[in-house]
């Protein structure tokens, strides 16, 4: 029993060491929750990943070297995810880190890749990530506050002014709570209700119902779980009939097929990859887009999300600055905090020193959801 | 020096070895998972005292863990600069109690001194497992195993729903603990090697403690506890009081690791809470054989160590799983002890059978 | 010692006095009630019938139950009520029907438990191994290996207890009731299961228990061996007392010989 | 606050509680032949969705329902002979960390066998946006689905362990395994079987539950925690107290909503669990004598 263990113990210690002994790839470490309660945003962001390495490897690699992508499972878990980045930095020597998917482990790992002085470019939405800038952290989702400026600018144009906003109790969920609260003024927005739901939530009929009860003219739920899809039905069942806006954390057709009949009409902002083949032919992305797309589905045979799109864009973003910068990390960063035009799924990329995210609010089209698929709020 | 310190003296020498060998073969990163696996070894050592000795189990531990983890983070990244003003700030500073310094951000923070949040911690978990236990203690087995687990999600919930406690994403950029001699305790390389020897320092010390604790007045009484609770108590043995100090004080061991969590790597998040973690723990006390401090500090150690470096992979929990089944199935007193290597001092077995047959019960059963 | 010169001076007073106690389970009358004291220094037997209560009246009287009514004098003070653990500390030991004994420790160990109440070391100080819990831990040691010694077990003080034979294990138990230093001990059924030589010298270690200055209540099935060690019988029946008095006075009662012994006739 | 509102709070407490009564009843059913709680309950709910969810693009609804019920059953079969069955004399402790060990492998399991996506049964009558309007309040007739198997478990049960010999064998061996194996009742064969009906329980309100709350690998413990609290809230071994004490609980949750924010919910939730264990462990619904046979 123990003897056995000891053998498979020395079998995997012996294995990593064999790894190590080949020639010099450029080494890219990735830590996403590939399962667990973030498996939403990291399975499809890993298996992304793992696509994009594979394809570039087969043309022959970044400026002419291979490249190694070390998948970490974190869990969802901080103190894992902070084990794992050590590893990858310490012993493995990464290049650069991708990922973490969720805003609570990225925050975990700001400083301490920032004082390694490794590339971590994050795949998760808060914007404390990248603000106060650190030189070595960046992101690429899209930021919440211009999903909630979207948000907001589309109910002015509707008339739209007492709101009521539910979200999850996850890192996504908060940051964008508070972005929502935070810009209200601005648009002239009055939030009359604020509700956190667990992440587990089964039936939010209640939550609804205390909603409905403040009479407002719209409901925004933030949320990435599969609750997003239980508010649209649990509304529809109370027969409570004001608009519903998402946030880009709808981006998953997965949740507008659970929602069913009670997903119609829901707004929310969103990357363009959701909508690929409905741009117009002149749009910039749609190529990118809908080769990633065509890409994904065939090779994992399920639709595409954005969460996917932010790994992708993590990895085209850090590809391109090796192209330009060679071999050297230094150099390598200064490329990636000055790339402009750069086509990804969330956007077009513009970074500056100051800016370590580098999309703007143009990158959010307004969705909406008709006969079970996404399309454009604005062709409606 | 006396046998009974043999083993303290080869795990002190084990340690010293192994720095070395990482020193020479240029491998020093694996202490990092040495350090998380010694601080996760620090919940569980306690964890086996009250499972092994008391039988009582406990799926809340992971709660006081988190206890001590954001007591620590909570007290020195909140910047009382704006509080300044404020009586007992104003006393804490002129005590000598706040640092003042900028943070890698360029903002100017005051906190607390991390040995006042870290004796904070300590109390706080003491106080709130003794609350807690007062009533849950009288409970046995299930009831036992799903009070503390509520108690444990209790404890998750609200980290997750306080915006002060930083809700989902946790507290981080929590500054090193410093110690005498100028040295911080931190997960900064440079202060790595003797990172290591502190966290291992504690463990050994602590190991100390619990092996004179085993072996002393409340330790015997606790394992008569476990041998046969009636006639503990019927030999004057207090028997509601020792479970509960032993609860509280498994407790305390617990927000102490989580303490020195927090510093090491910079944060804590809520999940750190959660049900799984508990499961964890649970899970080591049981490979290590219940009542062995050395089985469970084994045990912690090594399965620690391959699940923070990743070994298991996406498999991790299911590793988990697959470990606490085989060992309840095959040898539910501990590995060790089914290979005939639990010797814990000259005699053999004196520590108590974690599944004693309840010969109470079948006796009850026979006459009822 | 004011203390000590006190209860000498109790000592002509009952050291156990039992007044009126009721117990019942569901229907039936386990316990009921009973009176009758134990003087000082005296040896008494309780027999009775199986079923009759006498393991529920030590049960009453050592706290594990709690009576219904009446109320129980220790040493001239109430002792009903209090639990188990106050009750050993007053100085009342006891053993049991079927031997409990903490499994998994070794003999020595056990009784070292029995030492719990004349030693003071909590966990701080068990913890840090404070020099006056090593002095008070080698006087335990020395003191259990003393009983030991006493009860004839001293060659396997360090063998785990639960593996011993049953009638060591007794051993074990009455050594563990002796280390409480307790003024009243209770002995429920110790010839039980012992063979004739065990008994005989059991009878021997009862009288040279009271000859230490301990108070005994014992329970027994084995009426030699009572009547021959008692001072005083009480005789119980379905939970009531029947009669009480010297060995010669009961064995004449005849409501004793009707319901007790003229059972065992029958049976015998 | 209206009485229209009020009825609607009322509704939807009882659409949560419906689902924490049926996973309640589930608990009971092992406890009531064994006196152990089978910590890994809530993968047998979940293990029921995910196996219905797969079959039904393949067959008619009910036949899906039935399968999943007939393969869980099986699971949990499987389960109690290979990790339960042949220990001789176990530990309450070996037992609590066996079953959670069993919890943990099977939601393992499900990730690798199914994914990380969340799914869902249809609506086992109308649609997603169907509901019934009840004096001005709305509720999805999938609640009374909910209720109904509540319902009809609660009765077929009492009657199972009330009636037949079989179901009286296994109440039997709970109060006395030694007394009903020396009775000739085959012990191991009774708590086998009581693994099979809860586990075939479980899938069955994994089915019914699934189209309300959604399934995916990980929904099992939530909902095992719930539904413990209500077991516990109810009295261990009580399905009709179960069902009061799920429809009380999911409407104490409803109108807590309406009053504070919804995130203390479950924590007011979990604190009931405490407070009942700490000072009325045997329930609300049960006279203390009957508890005070049971040992804590």
């Amino acid at each position: 029993m123990f003897s056995r263990a000891l053998v498979v113990v020395l079998a995997a210690v012996v294995g990593l060491v064999s790894c190590a002994q080949q020639e010099e790839p450029i080494k890219v470490g990735a830590i996403f929750s590939v399962t667990g309660p973030a498996s939403f945003l990291g399975a499809p962001a890993a298996r992304t990943a793992q696509m994009m390495v594979d394809s570039v490897n087969a043309a022959g690699g970044i400026a002419g070297r291979q490249v190694r992508l070390l998948l970490r499972d974190s869990v969802a878990d901080p103190q894992r995810a902070i084990s794992f980045a050590r590893q990858l930095i310490e012993e493995e020597e990464v290049f650069a880190i991708i990922g973490p998917s969720t805003s609570g482990e990225s925050m975990q790992l700001k400083s301490l890749c920032n004082d390694a002085q490794t590339i971590l470019i994050s795949c998760a939405a808060a914007e404390t990530i990248v603000d106060p800038v650190a030189p070595y952290v960046f992101k690429t989702p899209q930021k919440d506050s211009d999903a909630v400026r979207r948000i907001y600018e589309t109910m002015n144009d509707l008339g739209i002014q007492r709101i009521g906003v539910t979200a999850s109790n996850t890192g996504f969920g908060a940051a964008g709570r508070a972005q929502l609260e935070t810009l209200a003024p601005e648009y002239g927005i009055d939030i009359a209700i604020a509700e956190v739901y667990d992440r587990a939530a089964t039936d939010l009929t209640a939550v609804v119902t205390k909603i409905r009860a403040e009479n407002v003219e719209a409901v925004v739920n933030w949320s990435i779980e599969p609750a997003q899809s239980i508010i649209p039905r649990n509304m529809r069942q109370i027969a409570f009939d004001v608009p519903l806006f998402q946030s880009h954390g709808f981006g998953n057709i997965q949740y507008v097929r659970e929602a069913g009949e009670a997903a119609e009409g829901i707004i929310f902002p969103a990357g363009r990859l959701l909508v690929a083949d409905l741009l117009p032919d002149d749009h910039p992305q749609k190529e990118v887009l809908q080769k990633y797309k065509a890409d994904y589905e065939t090779r994992f045979n399920e639709e595409v999300s954005t969460f996917g799109g932010h790994a992708y864009d993590a990895l085209a973003l850090l590809f391109n600055a090796i192209e330009v910068a060679g071999g050297d990390r230094e150099a390598t960063r200064d490329a990636l905090q000055n790339t402009t035009g750069l086509v990804g799924t969330a956007g077009i990329f513009n970074l500056s020193p100051t800016d370590h995210n580098g999309l703007d609010k143009d990158a959010f089209a307004m969705l909406t959801v008709r006969d079970g698929a996404f399309v454009l709020y604005e062709q409606e | 020096m006396s046998r009974e310190w043999v083993p303290f003296g080869a795990l002190a020498a084990t340690v010293i070895l192994i720095q070395l060998v990482t020193m020479f073969t240029n491998t020093q990163y694996y202490l990092t998972q040495l350090i998380m696996a010694a601080l996760y070894s620090i919940v569980v050592i306690g964890l086996c005292l009250l499972m092994g000795y008391a039988g009582q189990i406990s799926l809340g531990h992971a709660g006081f863990f988190a206890i001590g983890g954001y007591t620590a983070a909570v007290g020195t990244t909140l910047n009382l600069l704006p509080h300044r003003d404020h009586v007992l700030v104003r006393m804490a500073e002129r005590a000598g109690l706040t640092i003042q310094t900028t943070n890698s951000w360029g903002v100017d923070i005051l906190y607390f001194s991390p040995w006042i949040t870290l004796l904070a911690a300590l109390l706080l978990s003491g106080v709130i497992s003794l609350l807690i236990g007062i009533p849950v203690l009288r409970l046995r087995g299930h009831y036992l195993a799903m009070a503390t687990l509520g108690f444990g999600a209790i404890i998750y919930y609200i980290l997750l729903g306080s915006r002060f406690l930083g809700e989902a994403d946790g507290i981080y950029d929590v500054p090193g603990f410093g110690l005498p001699g100028g040295f911080t305790f931190d997960g900064a390389r440079n202060n790595r090697v003797l990172s290591y020897y502190f966290v291992w320092a504690l463990v050994i010390g602590l190991m100390v403690l619990m092996h004179n604790l085993v072996n002393s007045r409340p330790g015997r009484a606790l394992r008569a506890i476990h041998g046969n609770e009636p006639a503990a108590m019927a030999m004057g043995v207090d028997t509601a009081r020792y479970k509960l100090s032993l609860f509280v004080l498994s407790a305390v061991c617990a927000a102490l690791g989580g303490v020195f969590m927090a510093h090491y790597n910079g944060g804590m998040g809520p999940t750190e809470a959660g049900t799984l973690k508990a499961v964890r723990y649970v899970a080591i006390v049981a490979v290590g054989g219940m009542a062995s401090l050395w089985g469970t500090l084994g045990a912690s150690v090594v399965l620690n160590f391959l699940s923070l470096r990743g070994y298991f992979g996406s498999l991790d929990d299911a590793v988990f799983g697959v470990v606490l089944i085989t060992v309840m199935l095959v040898a539910p007193d501990g590995i060790l002890r089914r290979l005939g290597m639990y010797t814990l001092r000259r005699n053999r077995d004196t520590a108590p059978d974690a599944f004693p047959v309840s010969a109470e019960k079948q006796v009850q059963r026979g006459t009822a | 010692m004011p203390s000590r010169f006190l209860r000498k001076s109790r000592c002509s007073v009952a050291l156990l006095e039992v007044n009126d106690l009721f117990r019942s389970f569901g229907g039936l009358r386990a316990v009921d009630q009973v009176s009758f004291t134990v003087p000082n220094g005296m040896i008494k037997g309780i027999i009775g019938p199986n079923g009759a209560g006498k393991t529920t009246l030590f049960n009453l009287i050592a706290g594990s139950l709690v009576a219904e009514s009446g109320t129980i004098f220790f040493d001239g003070r109430p002792v009903s009520g209090l639990p188990p653990h106050r009750i050993a500390a007053r100085g009342i030991a006891r053993t049991y029907q079927n031997v409990k004994i903490f499994r998994q420790m070794t003999v020595l160990e056990n009784v070292m438990v029995g030492c719990h109440q004349r030693s003071r070391g909590g966990f701080l100080a068990g913890m840090l191994r404070l020099p006056f819990t090593v002095r008070e831990e080698r006087r335990v040691r020395a003191r259990s290996l003393e009983l030991l010694e006493m009860l004839g077990l001293p060659e396997v003080a360090d063998q785990d207890a639960s593996a011993l034979a049953f009638g060591r294990q007794r051993s074990v138990e009455l050594a563990r009731a002796l280390a409480l230093e307790p003024r009243l001990i209770l002995l429920d059924e110790p010839a039980a299961g012992l063979n004739i030589r065990e008994t005989v010298q059991l009878a021997q270690t009862v009288r040279s228990i009271r000859d230490l200055g301990i108070t005994v209540l014992i329970v027994e099935h084995d009426m030699s061996l009572i009547m021959d060690i008692s001072d005083e019988i009480v005789v119980l029946d379905f939970g009531r007392k029947i009669a009480e008095g010297t060995a010669q006075q009961v064995r004449r009662d005849p409501e004793v010989i009707r319901v007790y012994l003229g059972d065992e006739d029958a049976e015998g | 606050m209206s009485s229209e509102l009020i009825i609607q709070y009322i509704l939807s407490g009882v659409t949560s509680g419906s689902v924490y009564a049926i996973v309640a009843i589930g608990f009971n059913i092992i406890y009531n032949t064994t006196g152990i709680i089978n910590f890994a309950q809530g993968e047998f709910v979940m293990l029921g969705g995910m196996i219905a969810i797969s079959l039904v693009p393949f067959m008619p609804l009910p036949m899906a329902v039935a399968l999943a019920v007939v393969i869980t059953a099986a699971v949990g079969a499987l389960a109690q002979i290979a990790f339960i069955r042949w220990l001789k004399r176990p530990h309450v402790l070996q037992l609590i960390i066996i079953t959670i060990g069993l919890s943990i492998l099977l939601r393992e399991a499900a990730l690798h066998i199914w994914d990380e996506k969340v799914r869902s049964l249809p609506y086992f009558t109308g649609t997603v946006v169907t509901s019934v309007r009840i004096f001005g309040a709305y509720v999805s007739p999938q609640v009374f689905w909910v209720l109904g198997v509540c319902g009809a478990a609660v009765v077929l049960l009492s009657l199972f362990f009330g009636r037949t010999l079989i179901g009286q064998a296994m109440r039997a061996c709970s109060a006395d395994p030694l007394a009903a194996t020396l009775c000739g009742i085959n012990q191991k064969n009774m708590v086998t079987l009581s693994f099979v009906i809860s586990a075939a329980l479980g899938a069955l309100a994994g089915c019914v539950v699934s189209p309300i709350t959604q399934t995916h690998y990980e929904c099992g413990t939530p909902l095992a925690i719930k539904g413990f609290t209500v077991a516990i809230v109810g009295g261990l071994g009580n399905s009709t107290g179960a069902v009061a004490a799920g429809l009380l609980l999911g409407i104490i949750e409803a109108f807590s909503i309406s009053i504070m924010p919804m995130a203390y919910k479950d924590i007011i939730a979990i604190s009931i669990l405490l407070a009942v264990l700490s000072y009325r462990p045997t329930g609300l619904f049960v006279r203390r004598e009957v508890g005070a046979l049971k040992e804590f």
